[in-house]
């Protein structure tokens, strides 16, 4: 292990996080939890990408009364980077959503398998 | 002394075979190549019934998840190999961060001469007090008009699934609000109806000042969103659709992102040429400022709304 | 140049008049059909007559550097050419009559065209890599004439045909990748273009290359252990396809051994070699396993095919012998087994014309029905088993005085044995169709008997193959000469 | 002249705007639209290769006021601009194919719908084959995931959605990981654009920093991709994806989507990472033996599949292996036969979705291979088009399959170690594997049906008057693919030139 792991203890999280959202997202059969894997995913990024930012006594890069020295702010491209990212998740999420409330009004039921094997006993 | 076999154990044994390959006889393709001739008598009812409940019976051993050894094995395994690797993961993304260059560190990789620039002098350059804002506003636009349009593309996609034609739409609307809505409840009307205006001048007011406070476009937008929302479930979808039907929402949609489109093109090929802009920056802090973002931060929240809206319709009853 | 243009138009004219006769929806009736093979077929002969006399080269694209393609006349082209265009004009001719009991005789002749023009590009190519290019093609488009009928065992038979000769031709490509990069040039020059420089050091690649080569081309010379698509294929192919097959097509085998071993890589790098051993031990293997099914066989038409198989590996030895004198044998051979052997399927395919039987015991009494076709039948098999003067002895007698000259150890008197051995079962398998033909025995009553002599249609062509087998034998020598400078250049 | 520099961006914004705009018109008005548009692209791309190849260099295009670290940034070089141009062509062509059929099977109320996805994928593959700013191509790849997954559940039955569905779980993992990489880049590097992370990529490993992050971060780009590209383990979910989806976006989806994905996946080996330092981790050889893996099992499940189009699909899996293989091989040469495939398989495997389909409807729209007996006949023009392509994709001579196995093997020949022998090998075996299907189908729609089958069947035959635009289609990619097969010298040229500016 490299020596920085307690001083990124945040970005260590996130990437647990990570792993999790990305287990979750592959494994389970129910497809409501794939999507709560995704977000969890999504979101463990943002955080890694936040906390890449953080230098503590900086604020946010809000320009107040007219102070703009690089000593005073953070560094808003990660704060950026976020925001678009959690339009993309948002709108991803919501495709997935639709997706599986077709999948339940047509099979009643949320397991990709169960799905997969009525699918084969349609034989279409 | 010989004895006499018997002529297929005569066939199988391996002279014969040794012989027949060298001389030709043997079809290498026969049986896994065949050119089946088609069956031309269709099978009489009896066995046609008996092919479809074979059918039927090996579909049902093979797929029934809960009897299948080998379904219930391969799926343990599958479980096991895919937990591992996902450790596996996870161990390697903790290597790599404790490689990386400390978080609290200013003098990191990320603090480079980029975000100097986007902090000192993105003021004079955006007009922007806001600095995130003017930053994806302006100088990454590109990358944000592309995040639009996967709202664009998203609401498409969802219209693909779930839209429905005019008849079904009605009666879908109407058991799903049997099923699952309150109709007509007093509490939710009345604390709508305080709350919708107040959250409705919120986003209006987090939109406008996207350059100059925290928010923007899309957090505005999803507020004005959520006020659309409540309203509809306090109010149903007949009092919305008097002012928010079909047609508003592709003219509101339609309009805000060609807006945006043609106040990105004109940025971005002017800016490429060199051909000086003319819409002015204004005074940094004033709320009519920072030249490109306020109409954008506009268009966007007006899209955002209608997307966050459009979702909660169709989701709900397959239509706006 | 203008005659180097004459080849491109010898190539191209009759491959494409064969797909605008396959996809003209015209010729109705089959006479019109027959004029318009027959012109297509006349137009080309008289194209390639005249780029055979041009000579010339011509360069048509390129595909990759140093991959072009790229014609170049030269005397071993110029003989190739020579025999396949009159082999194929009197099968084609015979063809006219036979094909009568054929159906969808458009798609035939349409593909007959297009594989004459595709011959003739192998026999004009240039480099290697041409020659590969209109290998393929010319599987291609044989293999329709292979399932003509396509009854399941025809295409099961064009089925095996087809992945024999691909997974030959892969072979073969798979030596071109390598010679791509040892060889300086793809071009054929006489005694090789291998690199030495390169070749240092990559011997062992390099033979096995040689190896696979000769095993990939020996797929259509129907070399063991590579044969059985031949006795497969042959009794369901029409017989003029069948004539061409192993008339022709065999014989392009045998050309793209001789352009790959003695055009590319060079007699001396694999003189002496395990390569030269294993060649002349596989060749000597099909020479006789071949005489020895084809005598154990009933069928007539396979039986000509399995003696096809071991009359090719007597090309094959004489090649694999790497010495002058049997190279002239061998390239004898392949004038005189083109003409015998299409003679005899041709004989065969009148006798099925006419009569419907393919079992060799059920021709006793043949000989008094059609003594004309009988008669050339015979002529042809004496040709073919090497009785003096006709002209089997001579290529024969190349082949056997070559091998002992060579002096390589043991195949230098092995060679001549089994070839002997050969002869004796060629003619043990040839002759007793002629005996019994014209001798029927006692129990034959003349009483059933009913001339069935083919038309003119069919009898000019056998005639005049069997003539030239025989001819050819009485007056080699402009032949020999012709050959003699051709292996000048190469020894 | 310089405006000519113009037409990469102009390009891209007006995909995106005729999207808008589609959203509001009827069907009719959307296709004429879509059609419009991408002639356009295609016009404007070409000029824009020839813009590059006249002045022999690749130009950098400021999206904005503001130049390299801080502003976005298109880069065009003749690499891209053939790109953007093929891809334009064979969208075109698919669409047109696969006309009829997107009538047949698409509720007439959506067509527009599927309009505004075809335009948002061609702007997405645009962009993945300009941008110059790995964020960019970020949000680009999750607009192209999503109007892809659009493109196979446009055809609402429950294989096409269980089949999206999966694709999206995939790609969702992929994009997953690649933004995840692109983050670790970003704070090793503090630059978002591909040139200046090259800088300070150059700079740290000057200096012998973060090896390890960077290495992690490298591979975990990678395997994003080549999953969104279903390289062989993740494969799974692409013969459904392809094999029921309708014809166009089948065709769309096996010969443009994945590619645009390894075109990415090139840039960032080339313009990101810088290939000397690619090829000295061992992520290539990965690629390799994936690339190998695929190239075989593809092809046997090729062999045993009975669906034709589920047949086709698992022939992609194969192909795709071969371009991974390319990469694998770590040298120029390899890189050029791999691009080279891009354009041939795009070319071959969309002519033959286009001409399965056109077989089926003759058989009475049963996609079982027994039943295709004899279908060449009743639909001539299919039958063609289905042997050219099986052909091409054997490798036969003349044919486009012939000279990207040719540039594999010659790539491989002049590999300087020990991966030249497998490659051959697993060339040659594959090569065979794929004869035996794809012959096998073309002589079984060459065998004559019995007139009564036929007639019990109730199968029609088909005119190649009667389909006009299907027939001209065929054609069209027939010639397409003679040209590839014929005239390969200046695209390996162009290919070559391309590659030489990327650095």
């Amino acid at each position: 292990m490299g020596p920085n792991l307690y001083a990124n203890y945040v970005e260590a999280i996130a990437m647990i996080l990570f792993g999790i959202g990305f287990f979750t997202l592959l494994l389970r059969n129910n497809l409501i939890k794939k999507i709560i894997g995704l977000n969890i995913m999504d979101t463990a990024i943002y955080l890694f990408l936040a906390s890449k930012a953080y230098i503590p006594g900086r604020v946010a890069p809000i320009i107040v009364d007219g102070v703009q020295d690089v000593e005073k702010y953070i560094n808003p491209i990660p704060s950026g980077l976020v925001l678009t990212g959690i339009v993309v998740s948002v709108s991803v999420s919501a495709l997935m959503l639709s997706i599986t409330i077709r999948l339940y009004k047509r099979y009643h039921t949320l397991n990709l398998d169960e799905i997969s094997a009525k699918l084969k006993k349609e034989g279409l | 002394m010989s004895r006499k076999i018997s002529e297929e154990q005569y066939k199988k044994n391996l002279s014969v075979r040794f012989r027949n390959w060298i001389s030709g006889e043997t079809d290498p393709y026969l049986g896994n190549m065949e050119i089946l001739p088609q069956r031309d008598a269709s099978p009489d009812e009896k066995t046609r019934k008996k092919h479809m409940e074979d059918q039927t019976r090996v579909v049902n051993r093979t797929y029934d998840v809960e009897n299948n050894r080998i379904y219930r094995f391969f799926n343990a395994f599958y479980k096991k190999a895919a937990l591992l690797c996902c450790l596996v993961l996870i161990a390697i993304l903790l290597l790599t961060v404790s490689y990386l260059p400390k978080t609290t560190d200013p003098h990191s990789p990320g603090n480079n001469e980029v975000a100097e620039r986007y902090i000192t002098r993105g003021m004079q350059e955006t007009g922007a007090v806001n600095a995130v804002t003017g930053m994806i506003l302006t100088y990454r636009a590109f990358d944000t008009f592309g995040e639009t349009n996967v709202l664009f593309v998203a609401t498409c996609c969802v219209m693909i699934l779930l839209m429905l034609e005019e008849g079904s739409k009605k009666q879908a609307e109407d058991e799903n609000d049997a099923k699952y809505e309150p109709k007509n409840d007093a509490i939710l009307q009345t604390i709508a109806s305080v709350l919708c205006p107040i959250i409705f001048i919120f986003g209006i007011y987090v939109i406008l000042n996207g350059h100059l406070s925290p928010g923007g476009g899309f957090s505005g937008g999803a507020i004005m969103g959520a006020g659309m929302i409540l309203y509809v479930s306090a109010f149903g979808f007949k009092k919305t659709q008097r002012f928010f039907n079909e047609e508003v929402y592709k003219v509101a949609k339609i309009s805000a992102l060609c807006v945006y489109g043609l106040i990105g093109a004109y940025y971005y090929i002017t800016g490429a040429n060199g051909i000086e802009n003319h819409i002015p920056l204004g005074i940094p802090g004033h709320i009519l400022s920072s030249g490109i973002i306020l109409p954008i931060n506009i268009a966007v929240g007006l899209e955002v709304a209608c997307t966050m809206y459009a979702f909660y319709a169709l989701f709900r009853k397959g239509g706006l | 140049m203008n005659q180097s243009f004459m080849i491109i138009i010898t190539v191209f004219f009759p491959v494409i008049y064969g797909a605008v006769m396959l996809l003209a929806p015209c010729f109705k009736t089959r006479s019109s059909l027959i004029k318009a093979t027959a012109a297509g077929l006349a137009v080309t002969a008289v194209f390639a007559v005249l780029s055979i006399f041009g000579g010339g080269s011509f360069e048509l694209l390129k595909l990759g550097e140093n991959l072009k393609l790229y014609f170049r006349i030269d005397n071993l082209g110029k003989m190739f050419a020579a025999v396949v265009s009159i082999v194929w004009l009197l099968a084609g001719y015979f063809s006219f009559e036979y094909m009568k009991h054929e159906k969808e005789e458009k798609r035939y002749f349409g593909f007959y065209v297009m594989v004459y023009g595709i011959l003739m590009a192998l026999c004009f190519a240039g480099n290697l890599v041409t020659f590969y290019v209109f290998y393929e093609l010319m599987t291609l488009t044989t293999f329709p004439l292979v399932l003509h009928s396509r009854t399941r065992e025809a295409v099961m038979a064009g089925l095996k045909y087809l992945f024999y000769s691909l997974c030959g031709a892969y072979m073969v490509l798979f030596g071109i990748y390598f010679l791509n990069r040892y060889a300086a040039t793809l071009d054929f020059t006489a005694g090789g273009s291998l690199d030495m420089g390169l070749a240092a050091g990559n011997e062992g690649i390099l033979l096995t290359v040689a190896f696979l080569m000769i095993l990939g081309f020996g797929v259509k010379a129907g070399m063991f252990p590579m044969h059985a698509w031949l006795p497969t294929a042959h009794p369901v192919a029409p017989a003029p396809a069948s004539a061409v097959l192993s008339g022709l097509i065999v014989k392009m085998g045998v050309l793209g051994i001789v352009r790959a071993i003695y055009y590319v890589i060079g007699t001396d790098f694999i003189h002496g070699t395990w390569v030269q051993t294993a060649w002349l031990v596989l060749s000597l293997i099909t020479v006789f396993m071949g005489s020895m099914l084809a005598y154990r066989e009933k069928v007539m038409k396979k039986r000509l095919a399995y003696s096809t198989v071991s009359q090719a590996s007597y090309i094959l030895f004489g090649l694999a012998l790497l010495e002058p004198q049997a190279m002239t044998g061998s390239l004898l051979h392949v004038v005189f087994h083109a003409m015998i052997k299409s003679c005899l399927f041709l004989s065969a395919g009148a006798i099925i014309y006419k009569t419907g039987k393919t079992n060799v015991d059920d021709l006793t009494g043949i000989g008094k029905e059609m003594p004309v076709t009988i008669w050339c039948y015979t002529f042809a098999s004496l040709a073919l088993i090497g009785i003096p003067p006709a002209s089997g002895f001579i290529s024969k007698w190349y082949l056997a005085t070559g091998s002992l000259e060579s002096g390589i150890p043991y195949f230098s008197w092995i060679g001549p044995v089994i070839l002997l051995i050969s002869a004796l079962l060629t003619a043990g398998y040839l002759l007793p169709i002629t005996i019994k033909g014209f001798l029927p025995g006692k129990e034959y009553d003349y009483g059933s008997l009913k001339k069935a002599e083919p038309v003119k249609t069919m009898l000019i062509p056998l005639t005049v193959l069997a003539g030239l087998s025989v001819i050819l034998g009485v007056f080699p020598n402009p032949l020999t000469g012709y050959i003699a400078d051709i292996i000048g250049t190469l020894f | 002249m310089d405006i000519i520099r113009n037409f990469p961006c102009v390009s891209i914004m007006l995909c995106l705007f005729s999207g808008i705009l589609t959203s509001g018109v009827k069907e009719k008005a959307a296709k004429y639209i879509n059609r419009t548009l991408i002639m356009t692209v295609i016009v404007l791309n070409a000029l824009t290769l020839y813009y590059t190849l006249a002045t022999g260099s690749a130009f950098v295009y400021v999206m904005g006021m503001f130049p390299a670290p801080w502003g976005n940034e298109l880069r065009a070089g003749a690499l891209e601009a053939l790109m953007a141009t093929f891809f334009g062509v064979i969208m075109m062509l698919s669409l047109c194919g696969g006309q009829k059929k997107l009538f047949d099977e698409v509720d007439p109320a959506k067509h527009n719908l599927y309009y505004i996805m075809t335009d948002v994928m061609l702007a997405s593959l645009l962009a993945l084959v300009y941008t110059n700013d790995l964020f960019t191509a970020y949000v680009f790849v999750e607009i192209n995931t999503i109007s892809a997954c659009g493109l196979i559940m446009i055809r609402q039955n429950g294989r096409t959605i269980e089949a999206s569905v999966r694709y999206m779980i995939m790609s969702l993992l992929g994009s997953g990981l690649l933004l995840m990489g692109l983050c670790i880049l970003y704070d090793l590097t503090g630059h978002l654009l591909m040139s200046n992370i090259r800088q300070s990529i150059i700079e740290i490993t000057k200096h012998g920093l973060y090896q390890i992050p960077l290495a992690i971060a490298i591979c975990i780009m990678c395997v994003g991709l080549a999953i969104k590209s279903a390289l062989f383990p993740f494969h799974a979910w692409l013969p459904d994806a392809y094999g029921y989806s309708t014809v166009s976006s089948a065709a769309i989806l096996s010969s443009l989507v994945s590619k645009g994905y390894i075109f990415l996946l090139l840039k960032i080996f080339y313009r990101v990472i810088g290939f000397n330092l690619i090829r000295g981790s061992h992520i290539l050889n990965m690629l390799f033996i994936f690339g190998l893996c695929g190239m075989i099992s593809g092809s046997i499940s090729a062999i045993w599949e009975k669906d034709i189009r589920r047949m086709i699909a698992f022939s992609s899996v194969a192909q795709i292996g071969y371009i991974y293989m390319g990469f694998g091989l770590g040298t120029t040469e390899g890189v050029v036969a791999s691009i080279f495939h891009i354009l041939a398989h795009a070319a071959t495997k969309s002519l033959l979705f286009i001409s399965a389909i056109g077989l089926t409807d003759v058989s009475g729209g049963s996609r079982s291979f027994f039943e295709l007996t004899g279908s060449g006949y009743r639909n001539k023009i299919a039958g063609i088009g289905f042997t050219v392509g099986s052909l091409s994709m054997v490798g036969i001579p003349v044919f486009s399959g012939f000279v990207s196995k040719l540039l594999f093997a010659e790539a491989a020949v002049l590999h300087p170690d020990q991966k030249m022998l497998p490659t051959l090998i697993v060339l040659a075996i594959s090569t065979i594997l794929n004869a035996i299907y794809f012959m096998k189908t073309v002589v079984r729609i060459y065998v004559p049906e019995k007139a009564s089958v036929v007639r019990r069947k109730g199968y029609f035959s088909v005119k190649p008057g009667q389909q006009k635009l299907y027939t001209v289609t065929i054609i069209c990619f027939t010639v397409l693919n003679l040209f590839l097969g014929m005239m390969s010298e200046p695209i390996i040229h162009v290919i070559k030139m391309g590659l030489g500016n990327f650095a």
